[in-house]
């Protein structure tokens, strides 16, 4: 099936962001309802795209458009094409509908914003971005909406860049991301030395021919993209730092769609990963791994984007662990990713509302009752809590359940460890984001007297009051019958592969709820009494790493940043003295003999003769020498 | 009708046109050199569209006897890799006299002695890559040497005096050791069938492997110069920040890619086996310069000096697309010339502006430019991130095209190459914090934003990083077929993909 | 007698005053050298003729003479030149010129 | 007896001519009025050498006849030779006729009274003229000598009055004679040893005629040594006039004090006819001999590319700097020479051609460069001359160009023709050395030129006056032919390829 419609999804967005920027002030009046309308009109063609693909029969519901040939060397032949299929579907919807919903919010947010008009240019440049991400048909088409993403996002980030430390978390986030990007390159290049093709049906129709280490080469690779990208352990220190961006961006970018991209990329991989055992205990490992990082990360963190953006990284951690549980992973993941984009989001607009009332302030420790002040954020904002917790029947209990059931359930003692992980997980999720709640919304007022907190206008609330929808609904009409993973079957091929099951579902559910139950009384015994406005300092030194992002920033600076500033130094100091040296060396010489011979021109016309006289002898001999 | 020999004259048609004129009419000066360019871009473009892509070997070709006692002719052909070259190099040259229209202003001479010698220079550049015979191409090689010489010294900034000499040092002392090799090869054609320069007799020859190796050497030492390859790259920077924006820009635009040109089209043409012999040190180098370049890159304090390192590691990956042997290798490395000369110009053109206006080329006199000048800026980072090879801008698509081509036959090679891809982000990114980002540094609150005449200098060639970056269609078919003959010639065929390979 | 004994005296007047040239500072006396070495020149042409039987070099003999003599006009000229100027006639005072 | 000598007057007629134009010259110094023959000795020696050069292309297709008895061999590079000797001197003269350059009195004691009414009578020693064309004869005759007493007749009449003129400069007179009385020092003493050398020969061979030499070289049976102190000495005679190292410390001082149009001509001329008849004897007599000389010479080529490129590099002095130049440029010459094959006598030829006309142009251009106290040839006082007198500086440039082998002049020709034989002969090691010194002397003609144009003026008093017309002639002539030769040389070529073969 082809389609023609496909190419506008992208090109509505990337022409309205170049037509905005180009068009400098002269469109600050109205940029931001034009981009509005384009984003909303891309969701119009998903949507419509969506319908029409409900209506094939589900083995033929993916569609493609070619474009043109985009780069042909030798073999080495990749068009520039479209792949909609129900995977990518699911982005798209997910991409442009909160998408839409985020440039509204931000139409209010941003509007003192001198440069909002700009702003809007980069919302719908990421939106163009984050579309040919999920609708490339290759890696490498995949690889230019992934760099585009990155860069949306570094522009978003750095969008108040005339504050220094802004700049420099929005350089950090794209340095990170390339360091990911050196990894789905590689993965390319080495998908293109084995199967002669990097796109993604070419790989996939030929992966039975290639050998396990070249299959496991590209999954590591591949991994390594998606740490990049959605911020897993090592390389998921940006993301704290992202929250330097307007808070819309990290509600749109930094929580429900960029930073999921790497869950993308291994499910869109799974034909990969299914014939790589060790790549996919790897992403099993560091889905694991990142899922208790945030948490722990996300207990101690007194600025509410920061310990948003902490859970944003535990949650993907969850779908990047469900992504390594093979088949039966993908639709749970993705399923997760689809929920959390509701209630991260939802939340994020939440906490971006109560800085809007309280001027930019982020630090939980001088907010406190906002509730009564700021109702509609208070309620939004709790349904979407009460989805991410996983409390039944909210979003979030849905998809996460099914994750840490799945892990429990798969082979061997691995299971064990992972579900135990993945069980732990929310425990300290459920603590953290009560934490939460309990700090912002609840209990004495902490703020100062020229704070007025405030219900925030219509354009904003009213974003947050449909997040809040899907933050309540999605789970249920995604998981009802099985309704998610059979849609997304075809494209994981997860053809119902029966387990043994370890774990009943009523028994991992129990256990999951009983762990959500503790932490979150944990955190109303802790934060019940008053919280002091200042952090305090006489904390274990458990709190003291968990607040420095568990050392990872140090870790970084210690390991690469100076290690590679030292040896920047060092070769800009060789380069001048021993290389340019070197050569100046050269040149010394030559002068210094120069000058050397110069003495024998003494002037004294008898030395001159002594000179012929020992030529003449030199020469008698060496030709007599020779002669004989 | 002799299109190569009308192109190369044009030029200089103008430069003479330009002598004549007196010397108070430096404008008039200005507008005749940009004229005449623009009349020459347009005899390229001609040029291009009558050439046919599936026809092998050289096309416009012209033969004339030039010297017959030494077997010189005056020949000339283009292949496709040599057509675009020309093509940017034509195109290139209006833009550089739009961008720098007052360049010629502060120089020790006028201004008509500026236009003469680029123009000059452009003849030269033609003539460069339109020739066959090895002696011509050695004549433009080592001629061209003198406008670029007198362009630095005289309208430079700076140490200009000493960074022109360096340069000249430096190129000769290559050219000559390519004038050893040249002699060479043609000595062992007398010996094989009479004396020629005759590129593809002379690639029929059969020579030892020794003599081979040293021939290779005298070629490539020569080219790894102008290239410049580590370590043979000092003189760069020094040039670079001395020169004006519009001198770096043909510098290392156009003449630094003789370098490369010359590694495709004689190391490798008439030297197979020593190519072959000497990859791996070659593959080597190459990596070392483009970690080195990027290295050197992020620790520069001057925004010149700081693009002449990125070109650096730039030309590390170009020599080592070449000297990987595949196709996607070469067409990528051809492909990474073109787009480094427009990227660099980009950089190099907005740089020297900005510079201009500030009065300072120090990165850390900038900052906060974004909010003074915003288009200003803009363009730059646009041009930077075609130098940091971002997706969907031109350099990407060449400079992946030399990753995949380097991993089929080289897996190790790319890994570390695909390192500077890191480090490309980290010496784009951190200028552009530095000067772009941040608060308004005093002394830049009143820098004025880009003029009407900048920007239609600048603008073609950013349409040309992002057209090309989404479309490289139209050159790399015109490259491929000259690749893949290059490569045929020389004996070497793509690996083929280890599952289902043809 | 043997006339190798001619050429070894021929010798040992070039040499004496190839060496001369090199040890003596008075113009007059370098330039004395020199004409020592064209006559031990000189000598060795007229033994070689007299050993071959054949005139050639005793005609060469003569020649050499008058282009001594020419020497002779232009290097007093010249040594006489340079001693009004400089009041001197030894070789080591004139070397202005150096380096 | 023998039949009465036949001389072949119009074989020999060149330099007859040359020798009588000379003659006459002596004779108007004695008959002309004072004021007057400045003019008349110009013109007569423009015209002589004029009609010289018409004769000489009257035989100009002889390729092998011999003239005085076979004393004199007129064969194709005699014939190049000649006419680039008569070609060079016509345009040196041009240079000379500028008589500013010379002392008014020479007999003058420099800074005395007599020294200072000369000036102001405006006596000129117009002896200058004379002493050139007999000069010039004697250069003639050096590449066509074809037995040991002309060659060695030759060597005098060429030297001799080149050590006079080296003495008459204007200015800096005590640098003048002091150049003089070195150049007539060591040359007399080369001489001698050239001399002895040729004794040697004749006691070798028993010959005097090259032939005859050759045809004992061949026979191998005469007495060895002989050959050995004939060969050497000979060699010395020849390597000590064209600068080569260790016998090249006349040449830095000679060049630097003398008047720089005679530096000029004699750098340039004299080169040609001292490489003619280095080929001629070392090409004719000892070819076979080869093994004897050829390690050493090689030697000798190589320590004279090194040590004049090297040494130039430090040099203040302008002319000093283009004498270590020339020095480097005979180590060029002599990688051709020991090619020992016909592209090594082509390409020397070649190259003679090439760095004359540039190095008359050269010089001419610095006896332009003065203030009021004479020519400035301090290096670091020529700055800002690219700003004071564009052309000039630009022309000079060009020629440094042309010394420093830059494609598009004449020396590019040369250096590419001579390297090309060179290493045709299988001297690879030579051609190395000879890029490398090419490469080092690159350095100081850029220096140079970065001088004029890339510093900054140092606002003394530093003119250029301008040329009369003759010099301008001169040295824009010089200018055209380097850039022919450099451009177009097919022709050039072609004529020497068909004439450059020598005749025994």
């Amino acid at each position: 099936m082809t389609s023609n419609n496909l190419v506008y999804l992208i090109a509505l967005p990337l022409f309205s962001s170049g037509f905005l920027m180009m068009l400098g002030r002269r469109a600050d009046k109205w940029g931001h309802i034009f981009a509005t309308l384009i984003s909303a009109s891309a969701f119009g063609i998903g949507a419509f795209e969506f319908l029409q693909m409900l209506a094939r029969p589900s083995e033929s519901r993916a569609v493609t458009q070619k474009l043109f040939s985009w780069i042909s060397v030798g073999t080495f032949q990749v068009d520039a094409s479209l792949l909609l299929d129900q995977l990518s579907i699911s982005f798209v919807l997910l991409i442009t509908g909160v998408g839409t919903l985020i440039h509204i919010y931000s139409i209010a947010y941003m509007s003192h914003d001198l440069d909002r008009r700009r702003f809007f240019a980069f919302l719908n440049f990421f939106i163009a971005a984050m579309l040919l991400l999920v609708l490339g048909d290759s890696y490498l088409n995949l690889y230019v909406g992934w760099e585009g993403v990155g860069l949306a996002s570094y522009l978003l980030i750095g969008f108040w860049n005339q504050k220094p430390e802004y700049a420099t978390a929005a350089k950090k986030a794209f340095i990170a991301n390339r360091v990911g990007d050196v990894g789905l390159s590689l993965a390319i290049m080495i998908a293109f030395a084995t199967f002669g093709t990097v796109s993604f049906a070419g790989v996939e129709e030929k992966v039975s021919g290639a050998s396990t280490a070249a299959l496991t080469g590209i999954g590591l690779m591949l991994l390594l993209a998606a740490t990049g990208k959605s911020a897993q352990f090592p390389l998921q220190s940006w993301l704290g730092d992202a929250m330097a961006g307007p808070t819309p961006v990290s509600a749109l970018i930094h929580a429900a769609t960029m930073v999921t991209a790497g869950v993308y990329l291994i499910t869109r991989s799974n034909f990969i990963f299914d014939n790589a055992p060790t790549a996919q205990l790897c992403v099993v490992i560091i889905g694991a791994i990142t899922l208790m990082f945030g948490a722990l990360i996300g207990t101690a963190k007194d600025d509410i984007k920061k310990a948003l953006a902490a859970s944003t990284m535990s949650q993907i951690g969850y779908m990047i662990l469900a992504t390594g549980l093979g088949p039966v992973g993908y639709a749970f993941a993705i399923m997760h990713l689809l929920t959390h984009g509701f209630f991260k989001a939802g939340m994020f607009l939440g906490a971006g509302s109560v800085m809007h009332g309280m001027d930019d302030e982020v630090n939980m420790r001088k907010y406190g009752g906002l509730g009564k002040l700021m109702p509609i954020t208070a309620i939004t904002f709790g349904l979407g809590y009460l989805a991410i917790i996983g409390v039944p029947p909210f979003a979030g209990f849905y998809s996460k359940d099914k994750i840490i059931e799945t892990a429990f359930n798969s082979e061997g003692i691995k299971g064990l460890f992972i579900g135990g992980a993945a069980l732990l997980g929310a425990l300290v999720t459920a603590f953290y984001m009560t934490r939460v709640i309990i700090l912002t919304f609840t209990g004495a007022k902490r703020w100062d007297e020229k704070a007025h907190p405030h219900e925030s206008p219509f354009l904003m609330w009213g974003p947050m009051a449909i997040l809040a929808i899907g933050s309540v609904a999605s789970g249920f009409l995604l998981s009802s019958g099985n309704r998610f993973v059979s849609w997304l079957a075809p494209v994981v091929n997860s053809h119902e592969v029966e387990h043994a099951e370890r774990f009943q579902p009523v028994v991992v559910t129990t256990m999951a709820l009983v762990a959500v139950l503790i932490g979150v009384a944990i955190a109303i015994a802790k934060y019940r009494s008053d919280v002091p406005r200042v952090a305090p300092t006489n904390v274990n030194i458990f709190t003291k790493i968990a607040r420095r992002d568990l050392l990872q920033d140090d870790f970084n600076e210690a390991v690469l940043m100076r290690p590679g500033q030292a040896l920047t130094n060092f070769l800009v100091a060789t380069d001048e003295r021993a290389i340019d040296g070197a050569v100046r060396t050269v040149g010394a010489v030559v002068i210094g003999s120069s000058k050397g011979i110069r003495k024998t021109q003494n002037g004294f016309v008898r030395s001159y003769a002594l000179l012929i006289l020992f030529g003449a002898f030199a020469l008698l001999a060496t030709i007599w020498v020779v002669t004989l | 009708m002799n299109y190569l020999t009308s192109l190369g004259a044009l030029p200089l048609l103008g430069a003479l046109l330009i002598f004549t004129l007196p010397k108070s009419k430096s404008n008039s000066a200005k507008w005749l050199a940009l004229a005449t360019s623009i009349a020459v871009a347009f005899l390229g473009v001609l040029i291009a569209l009558r050439f046919e892509i599936d026809r092998p070997g050289f096309q416009f070709v012209e033969n004339y006897s030039w010297i017959p006692s030494f077997g010189i002719n005056y020949s000339l052909g283009i292949d496709g890799i040599a057509l675009v070259l020309i093509l940017m190099s034509v195109i290139l040259v209006p833009i550089v006299i739009v961008a720098g229209w007052h360049e010629s202003e502060g120089g020790r001479w006028g201004s008509k002695t500026f236009y003469i010698l680029i123009l000059i220079l452009e003849t030269m550049m033609i003539g460069v890559f339109a020739a066959t015979d090895v002696f011509l191409f050695y004549v433009f090689f080592e001629a061209m040497l003198v406008p670029v010489y007198f362009l630095i010294g005289g309208y430079g900034v700076g140490e200009r005096a000493a960074a022109a000499v360096k340069f000249l040092l430096y190129s000769l002392f290559g050219g000559l050791l390519m004038l050893a090799a040249i002699i060479g090869i043609y000595v062992i054609s007398g010996h094989q069938g009479g004396h020629t320069f005759d590129i593809e007799k002379l690639s029929q020859l059969t020579i030892d492997s020794t003599t081979q190796n040293f021939l290779f050497l005298g070629f490539f030492i020569a080219f790894a110069i102008k290239a410049p390859l580590w370590p043979l790259h000092t003189w760069l920077p020094d040039a670079a920040k001395s020169a004006t924006p519009g001198t770096s820009v043909l510098l290392l635009g156009v003449l630094d890619k003789v370098g490369t040109f010359g590694m495709i089209r004689y190391c490798i043409k008439l030297f197979p086996e020593s190519s072959k012999t000497f990859t791996p040190i070659i593959i080597v180098l190459a990596l070392i310069s483009i970690l080195y370049g990027a290295f050197l890159a992020i620790g520069q304090k001057d925004i010149k000096g700081l693009i002449a390192f990125t070109s650096i590691s730039h030309f590390g990956f170009i020599t080592m697309g070449i000297f990987a042997m595949t196709t996607q290798g070469h067409s990528g490395a051809t492909l990474y010339m073109v787009n480094h000369g427009f990227s660099t110009a980009a950089l190099f053109l907005v740089a020297g502006w900005i510079s201009k206006r500030r009065g300072s080329s120090t990165i850390a006199d900038f900052g906060g430019l974004q909010r003074v000048t915003p288009v200003l800026a803009w363009t730059f980072f646009i041009a930077g991130l075609s130098s940091l090879a971002l997706p969907g801008l031109s350099s990407f698509v060449s400079e992946f095209l030399v990753l995949v081509g380097t991993y089929t036959r080289y897996p190790v090679a790319a890994v570390i190459g695909t390192l500077g891809i890191v480090l490309a982000a980290l010496y784009i990114l951190i200028p552009v914090q530095k000067a772009l980002h941040g608060p308004i540094t005093p002394g830049n609150e009143n820098l004025t934003d880009i003029t009407r005449r900048e920007r239609i200098a600048i603008a073609p060639v950013i349409a040309v990083i992002i057209f090309l970056g989404f479309y490289p269609k139209p050159l790399l078919d015109v490259i491929n077929p000259a690749s893949v003959a290059t490569l045929t010639a020389a004996g070497f065929s793509d690996p083929a993909p280890t599952v289902g390979g043809k | 007698m043997n006339s190798a004994n001619y050429l070894y005296l021929s010798a040992m007047l070039f040499t004496i005053g190839a060496v001369g040239v090199v040890i003596r500072r008075n113009a007059i006396v370098v330039f004395m050298c020199i004409e020592l070495m064209l006559n031990a020149a000189n000598l060795a042409f007229v033994t070689f003729a007299r050993i071959n039987g054949t005139l050639d070099g005793q005609i060469i003999a003569f020649f050499t003479m008058v282009v001594a003599a020419c020497e002779v006009v232009v290097g007093l000229a010249i040594i006489v030149t340079i001693f009004r100027s400089r009041r001197s006639t030894s070789v080591d005072d004139a070397s202005l010129l150096k380096r | 007896m023998s039949d009465t000598p036949v001389l072949q007057y119009s074989f020999l007629a060149p330099i007859l001519i040359v020798l009588g134009g000379a003659v006459i010259g002596v004779l108007l110094e004695a008959f002309a009025a004072a004021k007057r023959r400045a003019v008349l000795q110009l013109t007569l020696t423009l015209g002589t050498l004029f009609i010289a050069f018409l004769s000489l292309l009257r035989i100009r297709n002889l390729t092998s006849a011999k003239a005085a008895m076979g004393s004199v061999m007129i064969d194709g590079p005699t014939i190049l030779m000649q006419g680039t000797i008569l070609l060079i001197a016509f345009f040196a003269v041009m240079i000379i006729g500028d008589v500013d350059n010379f002392t008014a009195q020479a007999s003058a004691v420099p800074g005395s009274d007599e020294e200072k009414s000369a000036l102001q009578a405006g006596r000129q020693q117009t002896e200058i003229f004379p002493l050139t064309l007999f000069a010039v004869a004697g250069m003639l005759l050096f590449p066509a000598a074809n037995d040991l007493v002309t060659l060695f007749v030759a060597l005098e009449v060429l030297s001799l009055p080149l050590y006079l003129m080296a003495g008459l400069s204007r200015h800096r007179r005590l640098f003048s004679q002091e150049a003089a009385l070195k150049y007539f020092l060591l040359g007399a003493y080369a001489s001698a040893f050239f001399l002895f050398g040729a004794a040697f020969l004749y006691g070798f061979s028993y010959s005097v005629t090259l032939s005859g030499i050759h045809a004992a070289v061949i026979g191998g049976t005469a007495n060895n040594i002989f050959l050995l102190i004939g060969l050497t000495f000979i060699s010395l005679g020849l390597l000590f006039k064209v600068g080569a190292v260790p016998f090249h410390a006349w040449t830095p001082d000679v060049y630097q004090g003398a008047p720089t149009p005679i530096t000029g001509f004699m750098a340039a001329a004299t080169k040609v006819a001292a490489f003619g008849a280095m080929l001629r004897i070392y090409y004719v007599t000892f070819a076979e001999a080869n093994w004897n000389w050829r390690p050493i010479l090689t030697v000798i080529a190589i320590a004279t590319m090194l040590v004049g490129s090297i040494v130039a590099i430090t040099q203040r002095d302008i002319k000093r700097m283009l004498a270590y130049s020339s020095i480097a440029h005979a180590g060029f010459l002599f990688t051709g020479v020991i090619a020992l094959n016909k592209a090594g006598l082509a390409a020397t030829l070649f190259y003679l051609l090439a760095y004359g006309f540039a190095t008359i142009g050269a010089f001419g251009v610095i006896t332009l460069v003065r203030d009021s106290s004479g020519e400035i040839t301090d290096l670091n006082r020529w700055a800002g001359l690219g700003r004071r007198s564009p052309k000039i500086a630009a022309l000079f440039s060009f020629f440094l160009f042309a010394f420093a082998g830059i494609p598009l002049t004449s020396g590019f020709i040369g250096k590419f023709a001579i390297f090309t034989a060179a290493y045709e002969s299988g001297n690879i090691g030579v051609v190395v050395v000879g890029v490398l010194s090419s490469a080092i002397a690159a350095f100081f003609y850029i220096r140079v030129i970065v001088m004029m144009y890339f510093a900054d003026d140092n606002g003394d008093s530093l003119t250029v006056v301008i040329p009369s017309p003759l010099t301008s002639i001169a040295i824009w002539v010089s200018g055209g032919v380097t850039l022919v030769l450099g451009v177009y040389p097919t022709p050039v070529l072609n004529a020497i390829n068909t004439l450059a073969t020598f005749i025994r």
